[in-house]
């Protein structure tokens, strides 16, 4: 499955405080890390809803970072135990959706460690891409047989109808 | 309304069109995004003209909504938020994105940095659509203060509102004030006497108008929010009436019980059952130590009670609670010292004459178990040789991973403390020599000059197993030599190990009570390392002295006044804005499950046992969100990160994810 | 208690007397040793400065010989025990290189899973396992009156974690107490007694076994307790050459713990290894606990 | 109600189980009204009724379509095309219209592998089948092509396949809240379009059982401990759904001692029922240790689609477990 | 690899870091001595452990591998226990000797001998032989230490704590097979 070409997307779910920061920080250090993971800043890791990343995966997304402050360090006091509560159970349960948990990724960052940051974001960035891509979209679709399946429906009731008149 | 957005995409000189494609990324978002109505790319976003410029479309287009793609908005987002407030724009409805820090510094490759910053915008766009404007809210300040600690910072604090005019309650948990500083005996580099210092300003305290002094007591609960706290103290027994004692001291001359004094002597020294931790107390009201007192213990005695010449003396005191209004809180709560014992290759209590730092300031102050000789555990031997071990327990990952800051300092003020005492040879064991403030590099110097040994290495051991004839009777210790790289072992008679400074050992607890929390190592954090060092994450508590890092007196006294300044300037002002991101619960359609109840580390949800539904104390609430992605019945809403628009910032963020998108790709 | 049994070549001829006393005392603490079937070397040092993979891949043959319904192996000799522990930490650690050792392990038909095992030294379990109590219970003949010097050596307690402390271990100590002997405290209890630098450097191994020796001595110590055939040959076997070296006249009879512990529960020193020693040891026993070993 | 003409009704099943059609049933002697107000048009569990008649049908002659079950199959993509177009109200009837119910657990499989375990490995229906014989989408007769619809790896809800104008949730729909849509239909009450007619709070809303703050230990599975009657099941350790679940059903299962399993479905503004589930257990984890939380968790759940997405799973953000790309 | 390690590419302290597991923490070094200091060897030393740390992160790759600091190691992991930065030095050491006997590029030392009769002896009969040791390498590398040694190998002899004949195992084949594989992979 390892696609050297392949560019995957991943959605960063990062908290306002430290791994916000750490991004930040990376940036002013002129840190250099692959550009596919898209960070969205929340106020705490202990935001992050298992939805924005099961809707992340849906929409296309081929890999998921939850970043938040060290335990202990939450600018909220204890909030990002929650997080990774929620993420052990999401990962879980990914696992059964046939998922391999290792696209979703929680990270501990601290405002100082933008260089530790990039180097989780490179080593996500080379297990997603050594995954694959997930195009979820693609998992729905019938293998192109439905839309000529309902055609052939209409047109066989049509037909049906032209014996029963 | 239908949207009208404004998209603005900095430059910022080469920093942002120097690896993205602004003026494409303007462009594609102008044409591609549903309700964007003005889209630019300009050279310095932040400056007058980039502002007055979004400030002119706000006014002429009537903008819903302005996106800004420039740098991280921890640096600018309130540049174009006030900017948008300025046009009449609800500055909630200004939402800026990360195109330098987190797109075109990190990121050599054009293509790629061009495609992120759409996504990106995309999403900003996506999400300011749904967006709503905010209002933060306004509450009236207490003009009255706690201060937790009466440590250096903490009297620093007290005296700095007190002078303003401004009621102070200092609260610590000893019988007295003063804290660590009391029992230094002097103090570096300048060597002046710490009680000669501290002393006036305990004494300020004690008499101040403004001070209501609460010693031998705890810190209970804290409830309530900024400028309107309710705090309960534990006043803890005495045993001793505080309005009767007069503080003459004749109830501790008699008590016949005599116990070793671990706290203020730090074990070198004795005190009675009823007693007062050193003679410049403040109070001076004595307390009685129940566990060694021969009342409590077997029912005899009452010395005391009978030599009292105001009757103050209560056997039957309990313990009462105070509670107290407060605007706001200043812990200074201060620090611990590491306990040696954890480190068994240095010795210290298995072998006699190793000493820790505060035992050694203990045994050269003036006032101490000594009177300031400096003798070895037999009481009356001179030490010849002397060493004194750096880095005990800190720059250590087994024990504390950071430098305490003040024990190099120390450890040169005891090495000419010794020196001048004594006639002994000093030595000292160091990795590095810290010495970063103003007159400490000197006053390194004027050790050397006076003869102090340097040895550059971290002890292995001290020992008292010999090897030569020479080591036998002595310490020995064991370190590398780093400047020659050979092994050394020099036999001392004494040894100082510089303990690192800890946290209070109920730091923790305690700050989870008023809702801030701790550094790996314990340390309280504060809001901004640098631009913020006093202030905490919950609004109205503010932090001071060695209880938020290790520091040294002089950065303590700063921090304290720092903190009181800060204080100063709410009750100044009297009105405290709090800021709207918070939660709130739809009452209608909460179930009380309370899933949510248990979550909330600042206590902002409260359980209505009569309708059963869960409310959100809104003064409370810090708005981190982690009920909003609890609540299992999705009616927790997180102001400006509620559901819809981060949902609206996933899609956004996602443009290219999706091949059936109807979004310009190919230009990509 | 059930465990695997590693004796480790030492064990086998001379540290004999180590051997025949674990196996009585766990006989009589009801511990339950199975000998691991052709168990091989462990490669002591020597196999680890030459090949990491091969030392590694040497030592997991003997965790992989470890029956299924068996889930702890014992080793006495604290090379053993080091190495097999170190062996099961490194592929825990590193899957990667566990990966390696498994690839060594098939080509001899063999395959041991990382962590399945936990390696314990025999003191971890009388003391930890068995505990104070019953082993109090044992005691007929109370060492009283001997001054014992617990001699910890390095590897059992350094790097791995045995619950004791590193620097300053206790165990050993406490379970001499319960024994009923003196125990002295002296501050060389966990330095090196020379290792296998007596095979290369006579003149700096003589050194570090006389530092020990020195030390017990000042001290005043009857005897050094030890739990380790590496340490007891340096000390025992050595003494007479480290005498000769510097001029000393160190008579310090060297025992293992788990002979001692038989004395104390009675047993037949014969049957414990008594008199394999260099140093011998009964003429202090004679003096310190009278008549009781007759 | 009797004075207005007659409306025309129509009731449809597509993949559930039947269940549906005998809930309406449940409306006892009310069923009558129903059939005074209304021509029931289809209704082929109860009337003979022809898709021809429905397609000569005008555009929108159909006054409510009450339709049940999810979109397994061509053939019910078509009918729910076919009675979209044909109605003024399309009501997406119980939990397989809503959100997939139990046959969208099958999204767990693909049509390869439920057609192998059908066909190959037995089931009750077709105990053996030594020829390996499959349906065929088109079969040659001398007649001409015979075809059968073709099944779907994924099964869709209502609302993925057309667009649908209300929700009434359950498994099956309770009887009163069937009479309550009625009624509001007949009368012309309708909530906003869209709308689940219905609650919006939870199944504790209805519960009766005490609640106190909540921290778990140990998930437990309903064999493993009998659950006392007077407490949160939740905080004993039973996984029950009724956190998440929308009021309606008057709390029946808790009120017999059994956790709720989540069949009325999630909330107004919930996007995926499982998640909220997850999410609101999980944060009340009384442990802060990752490998015992992930004990805790691996052992207390061992099926988390089956405990989360028991009915939801065809509506949850990922719709379906991941198909293995062949080749 | 951290990319702050993969800065070092080619370097000496990267080949060391690479060779040793838990080999990253090095870069913390303070240089503080603890273990040269702890070292019950470091006065025999040449170079301490901290000197020869400075001295790969010098890249000078030459001096360290002919150093004597690794032979005089034994192996007792105070340095390890000890080190403030949890560097895993007792490893480093034997990444060094593992390095140095590899490239024959030590000096003045037997124990690369001792070592390489030892598992000789392990590899031909899956148990270490004392008295072949004694016999195999004493005799050889140092015959008038053997004549010292005599007398305490009697005593050992007649105590029964010395046979004269190596012990094999059963399976030794399987043994030499699992060996084989994995000097076959190391050589890689």
């Amino acid at each position: 499955m390892s696609n050297e070409n392949f560019d995957p997307i991943i959605v960063g779910f990062f908290c306002n405080w430290c791994s916000y920061r750490a991004a930040d920080l990376a940036g002013s250090a002129r840190i250099k890390y692959p550009s596919n993971v898209r960070i969205i800043r929340v106020m705490c890791s202990g935001r992050v809803d298992p939805t924005f990343v099961l809707k992340a995966l849906a929409d296309g997304a081929d890999g998921v970072m939850i970043a938040g402050c060290h335990p202990g360090e939450c600018h909220y006091i204890n909030q990002n135990y929650k997080a990774m509560r929620r993420y052990e159970m999401l990962k879980h349960t990914l696992s059964a959706m046939g998922v391999e948990p290792e696209r979703v990724r929680l990270v501990w960052a601290s405002a100082a460690e933008g260089q530790q940051l990039a180097e989780a974001i490179d080593e996500l960035v080379g297990d997603v891409r050594r995954l694959g891509p997930l195009h979820w979209l693609q998992n729905w679709d019938e293998n192109g047989q439905r839309q000529k399946a309902l055609d052939d429906i209409v047109k066989e009731h049509e037909e049906a109808m032209e014996v029963s008149a | 309304m239908a949207d009208k957005i404004g998209i603005y995409v900095c430059h910022c000189g080469s920093n942002i069109a120097g690896t993205i494609d602004v003026e494409e990324v303007a462009r594609w978002a102008g044409k591609n995004i549903e309700g964007v109505v003005v889209s630019r790319d300009y050279k310095f976003m932040c400056s007058s003209l980039g502002q007055q410029m979004i400030e002119d479309d706000i006014k002429n287009e009537g903008l819903t909504g302005v996106v800004v793609g420039a740098c991280s908005p921890h640096l600018h987002e309130k540049t174009f938020r006030n900017a948008c407030k300025r046009a009449g724009l609800n500055p909630f409805l200004c939402q800026m994105t990360n195109l330098r820090e987190h797109v075109s510094w990190v990121n050599s490759d054009k293509a790629a940095g061009t495609k992120k910053a759409k996504a990106l915008i995309f999403a900003a766009a996506e999400r300011v659509k749904r967006q709503k404007p905010l209002e933060p809210m306004e509450v009236e300040v207490n003009p009255a203060t706690l201060v937790v600690g009466g440590g250096i910072a903490g009297l620093q604090a007290t005296l700095e509102l007190a002078d303003a005019g401004y009621p102070v309650y200092l609260v610590e948990r000893e019988p007295s004030i003063g804290g660590h500083m009391a029992q230094f005996d002097k103090t570096f580099p300048t060597l002046d006497c710490s009680a000669c210092i501290l002393t006036p300003k305990m004494s300020e305290v004690g008499q101040h108008e403004n001070v209501t002094l609460l010693t031998y007591s705890e810190l209970e609960e804290v409830s309530g929010s900024v400028g309107n706290f309710k705090v309960k103290i534990r006043k803890k027994a005495r045993y001793v009436d505080e309005d009767k004692c007069t503080g003459c001291g004749i109830c501790i001359e008699k008590c016949p019980r005599k116990v070793i004094d671990n706290a203020f002597e730090a074990g070198m020294g004795y005190r009675k059952a009823i007693y007062s931790p050193f003679p410049q107390a403040v109070p001076r009201i004595p307390v009685i130590d129940t566990e060694n007192c021969t009342w409590f213990t077997r029912g005899k005695c009452r010395v005391c009670s009978k030599v009292c010449p105001t009757d103050a003396v209560d056997y039957d005191q309990k313990d009462e609670t105070v509670e107290l209004n407060v605007g706001n809180i200043i812990m200074a709560t201060g620090w611990k010292l590491f306990d040696c014992k954890r480190i068994p290759q240095y010795g210290f209590g298995r072998l006699a004459n190793v000493y820790t730092s505060m035992e050694f300031e203990r045994l050269c102050n003036a006032a101490g178990p000594t009177s300031g000789k400096i003798v070895m555990r037999d009481g009356k031997t001179e030490p010849k040789s002397v060493a004194i071990v750096h880095c005990v327990g800190s720059r250590d990952v087994n024990f504390n991973p950071y430098c305490s800051a003040v024990c190099c300092m120390a450890a040169l003020k005891f090495g000419h403390l010794v020196l001048e005492k004594t006639k002994a040879e000093v030595y000292s064991f160091y990795i590095d020599i810290r010495t970063p403030m103003k007159e400490y590099e000197e006053f390194y110097q004027r050790l050397l000059g006076e003869g102090m040994h340097f040895i550059r290495g971290k002890v292995a051991e001290v020992t008292d197993a010999a090897r030569r004839p020479e080591e036998h009777g002595k310490l020995i210790v064991q370190a590398e030599d780093t400047l020659l790289g050979k092994q050394r072992r020099i036999p001392v008679d004494m040894v100082i190990l510089m303990g690192g400074l800890e946290p209070q050992a109920d730091a923790k607890e305690l700050g989870l009570k008023c809702g801030i929390s701790c550094s790996m190592a314990g340390w309280y954090t504060e809001r901004h390392p640098k631009l913020d060092p006093v202030a905490t994450m919950t609004d109205g508590v503010f932090v001071a002295g060695v209880c938020q890092g290790p520091k040294d007196i002089p950065a303590a006294v700063a921090q304290g006044a720092a903190a009181a300044a800060r204080v100063a300037g709410m009750i100044a002002k009297g009105i405290v804005t709090i800021e709207p991101i918070v939660a709130s619960i739809d009452e209608e359609n909460c179930s009380g499950c309370r899933i949510c109840n248990d979550l909330c580390p600042f206590n902002a949800i409260e359980y209505d046992e009569e309708k059963k539904v869960s409310r959100v104390i809104t003064a409370l609430c810090k708005g981190c969100g982690t009920c909003v992605a609890a609540c299992p019945a999705g009616v927790i809403t997180g102001a400006h990160f509620n559901n819809e628009q981060i949902f609206a910032e996933i899609d956004g963020i996602l443009w290219d994810a999706n091949p059936q998108a109807e979004v310009e790709i190919a230009s990509v | 208690m059930k465990y695997a049994y590693y004796p480790g070549c030492s064990l086998e001829r001379n540290a004999a007397a180590y051997d025949h006393s674990v196996r009585e005392v766990s006989d009589l603490l009801g511990i339950k040793l199975q000998e691991i079937d052709d168990w091989n070397c462990c490669g002591a040092t020597e196999y680890f400065s030459q090949n990491e993979l091969a030392a590694c891949a040497v030592i997991a043959r003997n965790l992989a010989l470890v029956e299924p319904q068996t889930d702890q192996i014992v080793a006495p000799c604290a090379a053993c025990y080091l190495n097999l522990a170190k062996t099961d930490k490194l592929m825990v650690d590193h899957p990667e290189f566990g990966k390696e050792v498994n690839q060594c392990l098939a080509a001899g038909g063999l395959k041991y899973e990382p962590g399945r095992v936990t390696v314990r030294h025999m003191l971890d379990v009388i003391v930890d396992d068995i505990g104070e109590t019953a082993v109090r219970d044992k005691v007929v003949r109370p060492l009283a009156g001997l001054r014992v010097a617990p001699y910890y050596g390095c590897q059992v307690v350094r790097p791995i974690d045995n619950n004791d402390n590193p620097e300053y271990p206790m165990k050993m100590d406490h379970l001499l107490n319960w024994l009923g002997a003196e125990v002295v405290d002296y501050p060389v209890k966990a330095h090196c007694c020379g290792g296998h630098l007596t095979q290369i450097s006579e003149p700096q191994a003589f050194e570090l076994i006389r530092r020990l020796l020195q030390n017990a001595q000042d001290y005043n110590a009857d005897m050094i307790i030890c739990m380790c055939p590496m340490c007891q040959l340096n000390l025992d076997g050595y003494q007479s050459r480290v005498n000769g070296f510097f001029g000393t006249e160190f008579k310090l009879p060297i025992m293992y713990f788990t002979q001692m512990l038989g004395i104390a529960f009675g047993i037949d020193p014969q049957k414990l290894g008594f008199g394999k020693e260099l140093v011998t040891a009964m003429p202090v026993l004679e003096a310190k606990l009278g008549g009781l070993l007759v | 109600m009797s004075d207005k003409p007659k409306g025309k009704l129509a009731f449809y099943w597509a993949a559930s189980c039947g269940g549906c059609d005998i809930s309406l049933l449940a409306i006892d002697e009310k069923i009558l009204d129903v059939a005074e107000a209304f021509d029931i048009v289809l209704w082929p569990c109860a009337t003979d009724g022809k898709v021809r008649d429905v397609e000569k049908m005008a555009d929108g002659e159909i006054d409510v379509c009450l339709f049940n079950g999810g979109i397994r199959t061509s053939e019910q993509e078509y009918m729910a095309q076919l009675l979209r177009r044909k109605s003024k109200v399309l009501v997406a009837f119980g939990s397989c219209a809503c959100e997939g119910c139990i046959p969208g657990l099958t999204n767990m499989n693909t049509r390869q592998e439920v057609f192998d375990t059908v066909y190959k490995e037995g089931s009750a229906t077709m105990p053996e089948n030594p020829q390996d014989v499959r349906p065929q989408p088109a079969t040659k007769m001398p007649e001409g092509t015979l075809h059968l619809p073709i099944f779907y790896d994924t099964l869709r809800t209502l609302d993925q396949t057309v667009e649908v104008d209300y929700y009434l949730p359950g498994c099956p729909p309770e009887a009163e809240n069937i009479w309550k849509a009625i009624v509001a239909i007949l009368e012309n009450k309708l909530p906003p379009k869209g709308s689940v007619i219905g609650l919006n709070t939870t199944v504790c809303d209805e519960c009766p059982r005490t609640r106190g703050e909540k921290k778990i230990k140990k998930f437990y599975r309903t064999w493993e401990i009998i659950p006392d009657e007077e407490t949160c099941l939740l905080e004993q350790g039973l996984l029950c759904c009724g956190i998440a679940t929308r009021a309606g059903c008057g709390a029946l299962c808790p009120a017999v001692n059994s956790p709720c399993i989540g069949c009325h479905g999630a909330n107004d503004g919930v996007a995926d029922f499982g998640a909220r589930l997850m999410s609101a257990l999980a944060s009340v984890i009384d442990s802060d240790d990752p490998d015992e939380i992930r004990r805790i968790i691996e052992e207390g759940i061992p099926d988390p689609v089956g405990n989360f997405y028991r009915f939801s799973l065809a509506a949850s953000q990922l719709r379906r477990k991941k198909k293995v790309v062949r080749g | 690899m951290a990319a702050h390690i993969a800065e070092k590419k080619g370097t000496f302290l990267e080949e060391v870091i690479e060779a040793t597991p838990g080999g990253e923490r090095l870069v913390h070094c303070l240089q503080c001595g603890s273990c040269g200091g702890s070292c019950p060897s470091g006065a025999d030393m040449q170079y301490t452990p901290r000197t020869l740390i400075a001295m790969i992160n010098a890249n000078d790759r030459d001096a360290v591998l002919a150093a004597n600091t690794m032979w005089a190691c034994v192996s007792c992991y105070f340095c390890t226990s000890r080190c403030p930065q949890d560097i895993p030095i007792t490893d480093i050491i034997y990444t060094l000797k593992r390095l140095s006997i590899a490239e024959k590029r030590y000096r003045d030392t037997d124990a690369p001998a001792l070592a390489k009769t030892f598992t000789d002896f392990v590899d031909r009969y899956g148990r270490s032989f004392e008295f072949g040791l004694a016999t195999g390498y004493h005799l050889l590398k140092r015959p008038i230490s053997m004549m010292k040694m005599g007398p305490m190998g009697l005593q050992m002899f007649t105590r029964g704590r010395m046979a004269l004949r190596p012990t094999k195992i059963r399976q030794i084949e399987q043994l030499q097979a699992i060996i084989n594989k994995a000097k076959e992979l190391s050589a890689k």
